[in-house]
């Protein structure tokens, strides 16, 4: 099975677009192993915080480490199941309401193990991965957000 | 020993700044010492939850520290 | 939170490409309540069946039947899960190894219920929706592919 | 009584077409017997696993078959 461990830049400034997605969708029609994929996207809420809508998020990072993290859980992922290849991407920078800022891609012969290690990706990069998170209001202040 | 410190999110807000050196008059200390240290220092920090990473690992209990590591006051992570 | 319940067809001719799928998240991006949207894939894998390698799909369908258990089966999703919207499109036709069969879309304002009802809808179209696969083999015989 | 009778994928191949009109000399029949009757006209049916359709629903026990009943012969599954 062909696997694709090479270190990339997690990091992308400002949002993931439709279009990004659909290009790196694409570019797996040459791999004729892969059956099933499975992706996730975070995309900016635009939620109400003491009645202030929020317009954006401002991502920030502690870049290094977190493009450690970003390689580990990568790593533990590929000895944990058998995948073909997995992508992540974040955003840093601002990221408008209804844009995309995290985008999450499993590919793997067959079904089971995509949905399996889609979910532990997308935990882990919530749980471990040194990001910050600054939502600006619509009167320019802002709040800064926690994952739950 | 001289050490860098960084400060993300919320963290630098509350000490206005995003990196700093900071020079000790010891040769070492634990992470417990250096936080006491730091609320000193700023006391924004004292009723704020964070975690402390030295060379890029989260520490989960009290730590050494030494000349050159760097220490980083993570916030709350926000990832995704 | 918005909903969107109408029948719509599901079957579309021949493979389902990139860009209709990069078109279909870019149309999300106004439905700024949603956080989480979660996409599964299915690939037409190039299988070697006794010595030979299948080299498309050809599928067809009880076709009123098949519209009728999508539209059941969203209804079920609809009702079990708390998702904002979802999408289901299918193949009909000739689909070629490597591209595009299936393609099922779930949005939600958190992540947690985006995982759960994917994998339900895959699950069900697989194991409940009479659709019919003839492996095309390189030599231009074929075999009637089964769901596992 | 008339009923129509639809054959799907592997089936399809095994009778040679996808659809016929059935005009039976009873005024109706059980699910079971309508098979026999099948079975009897496509040997290749005999060893062959398939579900049955009546008017859209699979059925899962031995069901009455009525005039103008639409009867599917459905093969394993493939979507996806």
């Amino acid at each position: 099975m062909e696997t694709e461990k090479k270190i990339k830049k997690t990091f992308v400034q400002g949002a993931i677009s439709p279009e990004f997605i659909g290009t790196s969708i694409a570019k797996h029609q040459s791999k004729t192993a892969i059956g099933a994929h499975n992706i996730f996207l975070g995309q900016v809420r635009a939620d109400v915080i003491e009645g202030k809508k929020v317009v954006a998020i401002k991502y920030s990072a502690y870049e290094e480490m977190a493009e450690l993290k970003f390689y580990e859980i990568r790593e533990a992922a590929f000895a944990k199941y058998e995948v073909t290849c997995l992508h992540i991407y974040h955003s840093i920078g601002t990221v408008k309401t209804g844009e995309i800022c995290l985008f999450v891609f499993v590919s793997a012969p067959k079904r089971k193990v995509v949905y399996e290690a889609l979910h532990f990706l997308v935990e882990e990069i919530k749980a471990s991965v040194p990001i910050f998170g600054k939502e600006i209001l619509e009167d320019d202040s802002y709040t800064w957000k926690t994952n739950s | 020993m001289i050490i860098t410190l960084k400060y993300f999110g919320l963290i630098a807000d509350l000490v206005n700044t995003h990196e700093e050196q900071l020079e000790l008059s010891v040769d070492n200390c634990t992470s417990q010492e250096l936080c006491d240290t730091l609320q000193s220092k700023y006391p924004g920090l004292v009723n704020t939850n964070f975690a402390i990473a030295v060379n890029q690992l989260i520490i989960q209990s009290v730590t050494p520290i030494s000349n050159n590591d760097i220490i980083a006051l993570l916030p709350p992570f926000a990832g995704g």
